[in-house]
């Protein structure tokens, strides 16, 4: 199964890579969506997978009575979860206010910050 | 320029009284320096990287720092009235005498740092001071000029002096100066050379770095006698005098030397001679004294670095003296233009009396000093190693030209017949002005009559010092007999008055002769295009303000340099183990591909959302199958917000595409697919290394007995690692803080 | 009154999750109802009496799931058979349910009996549209939904 | 003890959430005045303490390192912290009189106090993912000071710098889950010990390289800068001032401390690249900006350029250049967000931002032209500026190395930013205002003159302090390159001594 | 067989089941053809991880996949309120003129 | 005993679940589909809880199984109810001419 | 527009998912939930009443600015990490009261308050706030 989230990883990787590259930056919003899954599932199969077994310990024990799944990347991942929400968010409201300020999506014609020398203003 | 009523007030006095004392304190000195030969005083400064406040004062130093203080007090008088009730005297005056102590560190640093330190403060100072007229963009043009080629060459010049230090094992003058033999060994010799001439070369304007002098007369006539006649073009000729024990000697210095000096002496004299302003034509004769001076050191005779030693005080006396002069004379007529001068010796004749006397020793009549300097060159240029016929040939010629400009700039304005009228009545400048040529040009006189004075206070020592002791300075005399630079004097007095006589018509084909030459000044401003254009083509290439191109270049870095580093490491993972794998999993993961795909090629808005949505709840059933209940719980909740979001956000945008077009790019597709597979190897090749778990171990153990939590996740998080989460609800809360600014600023918002 | 009972609901809830019945859950329980309760006092409606609909609920219950599960079959029926045999309408129903909670259980009591949906309620609330999978007759439709579905949340939760 | 380490995150923060409260009312931007001079009290006691002590650690939540999270201090982050409350407390003050009050209203003085307390953190932090947290605090304060204002520019500026920040984020957080699946650890002390145990030497060199990429972005290295000419012209001057001081260089510190600390098992290969990359990073800032005309893009160029010398400090790995490399962090810091600031005051009486449009400043606002004069000719190196030590030490180091085409490269660097300096001196200071304006400071009200020539005037002579004596500086540079080529001390300050 | 067994075979086939049922609805998702049909494909998938929280909890006898049950139980509805509505308002916006591309 | 109703209602759930997707997949308009998806999806689901509920037999798993119940109940009508009408004004194609009344 | 079902409905299922998010702040110490999960389930029920019943009135119910909470939350959660500082402890190190707990029986630890709670309360305003100000602020953009 790792092996098989790798390649998932790997696929999420390219396909989020192309729309990130795309003209429309809304586009790029949906590439970081499936960016930040990747990282999140790089860091959770970094921490080696165990089926089943949420890492809880029970009633009356100290410790998880069997192997249970490695807790530390999952509190990474949902970090990284919580802080990738609030970027995508940010992110979100900017293309949104950037379509309300610049009329455009397109991010060839975002040319305020930098003026295209040659062209007229 | 002048006429305010106003004084400048302590502005105006204050500076005088400085470098006064300054030269009455380096005169007091002059009996211990003849006593001892040098004298040196070490404070500490940078101790850690060997950067000492330390101070030589030897003939050389000795020499310099009392042509420094000494013209400079007299400039200082002279500015005064010169640039009366100016209102921003005050800051003139600062710059004057900043740059006047900063160039008294420069030639009394005993640290090579620490003269590099001061030959930079003369570099700003004369860069603030060149640009005085700061309203013209002729006046800001030459002080960048001054400030670029002479800062380029300084910092070669620090490379230089770092390498020089390193070979020395020390930045202290005093040590480098005794190392002369193991220095001329060492492996970096000729980097050494190159860049410390680099150094000199530029801020003694020695062609082909030259072309910034003459613009430098941009500034206000005192600045100009006093940095580009007398210190700070010398920093350079200093420079050189300064480590002549030490990198001379070797046929790389005395060719390197000889061969610019040579070049520069002659080319400058007919550059002199080709002007009709009269301070342009001074600024050339100082190239052409720059040139000699160099020229001069590159040897290794007693007579060269006697003829040195004398020229250089000879050269600043009158140099100061007629700079002065002409400034008086544009003072009081408004005017520069030696074709538009003539007749004002009747006006102002003090002014003609020092001009006359400082011309004379300029052309080196007897009885002056310029005389028995134009003598020492001689004998100096006979005494060459190697070709002597060469040098003296130089000589000879750019001291006739010499002599010729002498009488262009200072004969003729006071003496032929006036046939222009004057922009002004000319009238005789006020006695401070007129203090410092007076004093300089009978100092000219009386050193001439009375070398010995001379001699014995300065030449010896300085002699001592630039050759490091190793030979006496040869006598300096008014009549030293009929000998081969007697000879040489009637020629280059022959040939001058004549060159004088005929220098009208000359100057028209020197005029056309350069016009028709490389014109480096001209070559200046395509050299700045050149820049800006280069510039101005990296910014449309590399900055070109699409984000697309951006992203793709950052992208490619990401694939080129882990791809290659795994090339170049040789880092592959095994075959992939499958392992156990449930068809409930390989479900799952397709169910999250089919979404990822589905993002990545619809065309349509919400099914991109949708399939977005699917990738959510596909990797939040990962979360669920390897037994992360929080993680999914999270995974969804967030899913659920980021669909709400975006759908929130997308009534109010437009559609992905532009109708008729589409999105198709496999470019990039094959740009994502390499860096996705570059990113799973990796991935694979991590998974093979074993898992330390003992983090784990502890947070498991740890959990119930010491945190009371039975949740391990949620013990990390507020407790384990609270410091993350703290740092992270911070990110949530600036989050939506600025999403809110974001949407609460009105400004540019489009209707 | 309703509010009260809103709020012993919710402690009750509140117990019920925390899974124990001490004074300490019901105590917080309470309070926590009352905040969510004081939070949500602009939506809070008139005053109500629960205690008289027990029977009603009941009834109401028993018989949603029981059209529920009839109904069902009629649609999985369609849906495993080739040919579709539905004939789809779109219904407008008049609504004699007045206060909010009718309205909401009558919409998704009729939505989740498979077979109808509703799709909308007209803005004055007096209409509820509905669209019928299996709607030959429209009128049959509508008396069906009044008599049944409606009179049963009339029944159990409307003041009369 | 470990509050001395706390309370550099903690004050600002506490400062971020009471200032946000008061927005309101003028409490606010007093509160983060107030706070930020505590938080330079702090860190004066952080420096002195780490200056007596050697590196300290503490564990937060008091768990022992490696489970816990340490918060650590050597000499370079003592440094850092410091350097950043003096520019905290100078933008604060700075910002009486530049923020007006709608901003304040929206949060700027919470965005503020959290960027400095992500950046504090990300300078005291001892653990890998922890970094990664205040990293991500930073750039998201970042992009909300950015945008604030709303400014057409502002926000096709913020899309740049937004998403290429995020690709880097990402990348960040992909490469800490890597190097988490290779050691199992994420302290940075623990991490320096357990990669010498990983087996596959060069796939940690892969790994290292995604750190690389990640923080070159951060600290806009060639060719990964896009994002700061992009956007660093656009936002309010204190803002810019705060970035350009002191973003990047979380970059720069994040690389030296990553390829000092933890990877140095394969110098040969990182270390050159690094050294190609200061090469490029130097040039292509440098011409950027000469071919700029705006005062802040001018500036936002040679942020870049000067990455690039603080990167060669790093990638020539002698004790003498990474003296150079701490010492230029600090002067860097403390010189740009100077000049940032300057721009500001500049635009403010002269009326605009492109220096062919402006000008008059030396003739009618000497006392501008002479604060400007200090960073500017500092920044170009001039001694006895701060500048020059930084410069002379990584040239000398280079030098010393045999690196005589890189010392070369550095060198003619260093004269093209004395092009671009002269260029905005000549223009916006030498050259008569083109409208026949007389730019006077007593333009601006009282009320926002003081407190910006205060903020201005601070730094400068803080410019001229380091320039005149250096030599405090310097040893203390030395010593903080001596604990980065040995991270024993740190390593043992965070794990506890075996004894 | 014993119950349990009988039990974990059944919980095998209903996680097959119900993938099945995913991956159907996944492929209205991704067919539409229109809005509305999408929006009812996710929100039949949002039930359907419902019933796999379900049957993972049986699977591993851990109540935590539970609260995952409960939580898109409740807020799965969220999203699809929220895209019905964008597909409703969209169209009121651009008043009918040009259908979604797809 | 339990494990067998428990097994059956999963068999008798899931297989619902199918079939709601196949309704999904088949049945000719929006419309039409959601009368599978959300009825026929929630029963499916609401068995499966039930399973889950006879499985553990226990009061805290039983309340939560019967909250999800409650929870779809109360939501799925009025999702569907948003989309139907969503589909409905928007003017989606309907299958054989579903009569419509503008309004 | 709007629907007068949503909006019943709305009425409902707010309560519903308060209550079920404080549940799940509360028990998230030892089971599945926390601060992030309970602000985050707790602003859905806003964002629903929000989309069913309009902004305005959400805000109304809500009483004060969600960025306010917010920011009462990072400063709930800053204070909970402060206070170990009264106890000698570093930073963020949590510090626990155990209401009537049996000394004699360690499994008994009674009533636990903890700062670590008060973190995770602080947690759940944040999250909880943040979103909120996120929604309604885009919500009044359309
Ligand atoms: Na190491
Ligand atoms: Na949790």
């Amino acid at each position: 199964m790792e092996t098989l989230l790798a390649v998932t990883v790997g696929i999420l990787i390219g396909a989020a890579v192309y729309l990130m590259l795309a003209r429309n930056v809304m586009r790029f919003i949906f590439g970081l969506v499936l960016i930040s899954n990747a990282a999140n599932l790089i860091i959770f199969t970094a921490g080696r997978l165990t089926p089943g077994a949420p890492p809880l310990i029970p009633e009356g024990a100290d410790a998880p009575a069997d192997v249970v799944a490695n807790a530390l990347p999952q509190a990474l991942v949902l970090t990284a979860i919580v802080i990738g929400f609030g970027l995508f968010a940010f992110a979100l409201v900017l293309v949104f206010r950037a379509y309300a300020t610049l009329g455009t999506l397109e991010s060839d014609r975002m040319r305020v910050a930098e003026p295209d020398e040659g062209a007229a203003p | 320029m002048a006429g305010g009523r106003r004084g400048n007030g302590l502005a105006g006095v204050l500076p005088i009284a400085i470098s006064a004392a300054l030269f009455l304190y380096f005169l007091a000195m002059i009996p211990d320096v003849a006593a001892s030969g040098a004298l040196v005083i070490h404070w500490q400064w940078v101790p850690s990287l060997d950067i000492a406040l330390s101070w030589r004062l030897d003939g050389l130093s000795l020499t310099f720092a009392l042509l420094i203080s000494g013209i400079g007090t007299l400039v200082m008088l002279y500015s005064n009235s010169y640039l009366r009730g100016h209102p921003q005297y005050a800051r003139f005056a600062l710059f004057l005498t900043s740059f006047m102590l900063a160039m008294l560190g420069l030639v009394l640093s005993d640290n090579l740092i620490a003269l590099f330190v001061f030959w930079e403060l003369t570099t700003i100072t004369s860069y603030l001071l060149i640009g005085f007229g700061h309203e013209t963009p002729k006046g800001r043009r030459s002080a960048l000029q001054a400030l670029f080629v002479t800062g380029a060459g300084a910092l070669a010049m620090l490379a230089g002096l770092i390498l020089l230090g390193r070979a020395a094992g020390s930045f202290e003058l005093s040590d480098i100066l005794r190392m002369g033999p193991e220095i001329r060994a060492h492996e970096h010799y000729t980097a050494i050379l190159i860049l410390v001439l680099a150094g000199a070369f530029t801020k003694s304007a020695q062609v082909p770095f030259h072309f910034w002098l003459p613009n430098a007369m941009a500034a206000p006539t005192p600045v100009s006698a006093f940095l580009h006649s007398a210190t700070m073009v010398k920093a350079g000729v200093y420079l050189m005098a300064r480590l002549h024990p030490t990198l001379s000697g070797t046929d790389a210095w005395l060719w390197s030397l000889t061969i610019a000096g040579a070049v520069t002496a002659v080319y400058a004299s007919f550059k002199a001679l080709s002007q009709t302003d009269l301070k342009q034509a001074l600024a050339y004769t100082t190239l052409m004294a720059l040139g000699t001076l160099t020229l001069f050191l590159g040897q290794q005779s007693g007579y060269a670095i006697t003829a040195f030693a004398t020229f250089l005080i000879v050269h600043s006396l009158y140099k100061a003296a007629l700079f002065l002069v002409v400034g008086c004379i544009d003072h009081a007529t408004g005017t520069r233009e030696a074709e538009v001068l003539g007749g004002l010796a009747r006006a102002m004749p003090i002014t003609a009396a020092a001009a006359a006397l400082s011309a004379l020793s300029m052309a080196g009549f007897p009885p002056f000093l310029g005389f028995i300097g134009k003598e020492l060159k001689y004998a100096g240029a006979l005494a060459v190693a190697s070709e002597p016929m060469f040098v003296a040939g130089a000589v000879l010629l750019s001291n006739a030209l010499m002599l010729a400009v002498a009488g262009v700039v200072a004969f003729r304005p006071f003496w032929r017949r006036n046939e222009q009228p004057l922009p002004r009545a000319p009238h005789e400048a006020p006695w401070p002005m007129l203090a410092g040529p007076v004093i300089l040009a009978i100092l000219g006189a009386l050193f001439g009559l009375w070398p010995d004075l001379l001699q014995t206070t300065l030449v010896d020592r300085t002699v001592q010092a630039v050759t490091g002791g190793d030979l006496e300075a040869k006598e300096l005399k008014l009549w030293a007999g009929v000998n081969m630079p007697l000879i040489l004097s009637i020629a280059t007095f022959v040939l001058g008055l004549l060159l004088y006589a005929v220098h009208r018509p000359l100057r028209r084909g020197l005029q056309a002769f350069f016009a028709r030459m490389i014109s480096l000044d001209g070559r200046w401003d395509g050299f700045l295009d050149a820049v800006k254009g280069l510039s101005a083509w990296q910014t449309r290439t590399i900055q070109n303000g699409r984000l697309q191109s951006y992203l793709t270049i950052t992208f490619a870095v990401v694939l080129v340099t882990l791809g290659g580093t795994m090339l170049a490491r040789q880092v592959w993972p095994a075959a992939p183990e499958v392992g156990e794998v449930r068809w409930s999993h390989i479900a799952i993961v397709l169910l999250i591909i089919g979404g990822t795909l589905l993002a990545a090629f619809t065309r349509s808005r919400i099914t991109a959302v949708a399939g977005l949505g699917v990738v959510g709840i596909g990797v939040a059933m990962v979360f669920i199958v390897f037994g992360a209940p929080d993680v999914a719980i999270t995974q969804l909740l967030v899913e659920t917000l980021v669909v709400v979001l975006v759908a929130v956000a997308m009534l109010r945008l437009p559609f992905l595409d532009r109708k008729g077009e589409s999105d198709w790019r496999p470019g990039h597709l094959l740009l994502g697919t390499a860096l996705g597979a570059t990113v799973t190897a990796i991935l694979l090749a991590v998974l093979e290394t074993p898992l330390d778990r003992r983090l784990t171990d502890f947070f498991e153990t740890a959990s119930w007995p010491e945190a009371f939590g039975r949740n391990v996740v949620n013990v990390i998080l507020v407790d384990f690692r609270a410091l993350d989460t703290f740092g992270e609800i911070a990110v949530v809360v600036i989050a939506a803080l600025a999403a809110y600014a974001l949407l609460r600023t009105t400004a540019g918002r489009r209707p | 009154m309703k509010t009260f009972a809103a709020n012993i609901l919710l402690t009750v809830a509140w117990a019920m999750l925390m899974g124990s019945l001490s004074l300490f859950t019901l105590a917080s329980g309470f309070v926590l109802g009352f905040a969510i309760l004081w939070v949500l006092q602009p939506l809070v409606g008139g005053p109500d009496s629960y205690f008289l609909r027990v029977w009603y609920w009941i009834k109401l219950i028993v018989m949603f799931h029981y059209e529920l599960v009839v109904s069902s079959l009629g649609v999985i029926w369609d849906i495993l058979t080739p040919q579709h045999l539905s004939t789809p309408a779109v219904i407008d129903v008049p609504l004699d349910v007045k206060s909010d909670a009718g309205i909401l259980l009558v919409t998704n009591l009729i939505s989740l009996t498979p077979g109808t949906l509703s799709i909308d309620v007209s803005p004055d609330r007096k209409v509820l549209r509905v669209h019928a999978m299996f709607a030959e007759d429209p009128e049959a439709i509508v008396h069906q939904l009044k008599s049944g579905m409606e009179r049963w949340v009339i029944d159990a939760v409307e003041d009369r | 003890m470990s509050w001395i380490l706390a309370l550099p995150i903690a004050v600002p923060f506490a400062t971020a959430v009471l200032a946000f409260l008061a927005r309101h009312s003028a409490a606010g931007r007093w509160l983060s005045v107030a706070g930020n001079a505590a938080l330079l009290v702090a860190a004066v006691l952080l420096m002195g303490t780490v200056w007596n002590e050697g590196v300290i650690a503490a564990q937060m939540g008091g768990w022992p390192a490696p489970f816990g999270i340490t918060l650590v201090a050597d000499l370079l982050s003592g440094v850092m912290v410091l350097i950043t409350a003096i520019t905290g407390l100078a933008v604060s003050v700075y910002a009486l009189g530049d923020i007006n009050e709608r901003k304040e209203y929206l949060g700027y003085h919470a965005l503020f106090n959290v960027l400095i307390a992500g950046v504090c953190g990300a300078f005291l932090t001892g653990d890998l993912f922890n970094l990664y947290v205040w990293f991500e605090v930073m750039l998201i304060a970042s992009f909300g000071l950015l945008i604030l204002g709303g400014k057409p520019e502002q926000i096709d500026g913020g899309i740049k710098y937004v998403t290429l920040n995020l690709v880097s984020t990402i990348l960040f957080l992909s490469g800490i889950g890597l190097l988490y699946g290779m050691t199992g650890t994420l302290n940075m002390a623990d991490l320096a010990q357990a990669v010498d145990g990983v087996e596959n030497q060069g796939l940690l060199t892969v790994v290292a390289m995604t750190f690389m990429i990640a923080f070159g972005v951060k600290a806009a290295v060639f060719p990964l800068f896009f994002w700061l000419p992009a956007a660093y012209h656009t936002p309010a001057f204190s803002v810019s001032a705060v970035f350009a001081g002191l973003l990047t260089k979380v970059g720069v510190y994040a690389l030296i401390r990553m390829f000092t600390l933890i990877f140095d098992h394969d110098t040969g290969f990182t270390h050159t690249i690094l050294l190609w990359v200061a090469a490029f990073t130097m040039v292509t800032g440098v011409l950027g900006a000469a071919a700029q005309s705006d005062f802040r893009k001018i500036l936002s160029f040679h942020i870049v350029s000067q990455i690039g010398y603080m990167i060669l400090g790093l990638a020539l790995y002698t004790p003498m250049a990474l003296v150079g490399a701490v010492f230029y962090l600090v002067h860097h810091i403390v010189v740009k967000a100077n000049l940032f600031l300057i721009a500001g005051v500049s635009q403010r009486i002269t009326g605009g931002s492109d220096v062919y449009r402006i000008g008059g400043l030396y003739k009618s606002a000497p006392l501008l032209a002479v604060l400007f004069i200090i960073p500017a000719f500092s920044l170009a190196g001039f001694p006895p500026l701060s500048g020059f030590w930084a410069k002379y030490i990584i040239v000398k180091a280079a030098l010393e190395a045999q690196g005589w085409l890189i010392a070369g490269i550095a060198l003619a660097v260093g004269l093209m930013t004395i092009y671009s300096m002269t260029k905005i001196w000549a223009e916006a200071f030498w050259k008569a205002h083109p409208d026949g304006r007389q730019p006077r400071l007593t333009d601006m009200p009282q009320a926002h003159r003081r407190p910006m020539l205060l903020a201005i005037g601070g730094l400068a002579t803080l410019t001229v302090i380091i320039g005149l004596v250096p030599e405090p500086f310097v040893q203390f540079a030395e010593r903080a390159a001596a604990q980065l080529l040995d991270p024993a001390a740190y390593v043992a300050a965070v794990l506890g001594d075996p004894g | 067989m014993t119950g349990t067994e009988f039990l974990l075979i059944c919980v095998d086939i209903g996680f097959g089941l119900v993938i099945v049922a995913l991956i159907l609805a996944f492929w209205r998702l991704m067919r539409g053809p229109s809005l509305p049909d999408r929006v009812v494909a996710l929100d039949f998938m949002t039930v359907a991880v419902v019933a796999f929280c379900g049957l993972a909890s049986i699977r591993t006898d851990d109540r935590a996949f539970l609260d995952v049950a409960v939580v898109m139980a409740l807020v799965g509805f969220l999203a699809t309120v929220a895209l019905a509505r964008f597909a409703e308002r969209r169209q009121a916006r651009e008043s009918g003129e040009e259908e979604e591309l797809s | 005993m339990t494990e067998v109703i428990s097994g059956v209602l999963i068999l008798i759930g899931c297989g619902m679940a199918v079939i709601a997707a196949l309704g999904l997949i088949r049945l000719p308009d929006v419309l039409i589909r959601m009368h599978a998806s959300t009825k026929v999806g929630t029963l499916s689901c609401g068995l499966t809880m039930a399973a889950v509920a006879v499985h553990f037999i226990e009061l805290a798993v039983a309340v939560r199984c019967i909250a999800i119940i409650v929870f779809l109940l109360m939501t799925a009508p009025i999702a569907g109810h948003m989309i139907g009408r969503a589909a409905l004004r928007t003017g989606v194609p309907m299958w054989r001419g579903t009569p419509r009344k503008d309004g | 527009m709007r629907s007068v079902i949503l909006r019943v409905g709305t009425r409902y299922l707010v309560g519903l998912l308060l209550l079920f998010s404080v549940y799940m702040l509360l028990r998230g110490h030892n089971q599945p939930g926390g601060g992030f999960i309970g602000g985050l389930i707790g602003s859905t029920g806003f964002v629903l009443y929000a989309i069913g019943c309009g902004t305005a009135e959400a805000r109304a119910a809500l009483r004060v600015m969600p960025q306010s909470i917010a920011m009462v939350g990072l400063g709930i959660a800053l204070v909970a990490g402060l206070i170990a500082g009264l106890f000698g402890d570093a930073f963020f190190t949590g510090q626990w009261l155990f209401l009537g707990a049996d000394k004699s029986d360690p499994s008994d630890k009674g009533l636990p308050l903890s700062t670590v709670l008060v973190f995770d309360i602080g947690v759940y305003l944040v999250v909880f706030g943040a979103i909120l100000t996120l929604v309604f602020a885009m919500e009044e953009e359309i």
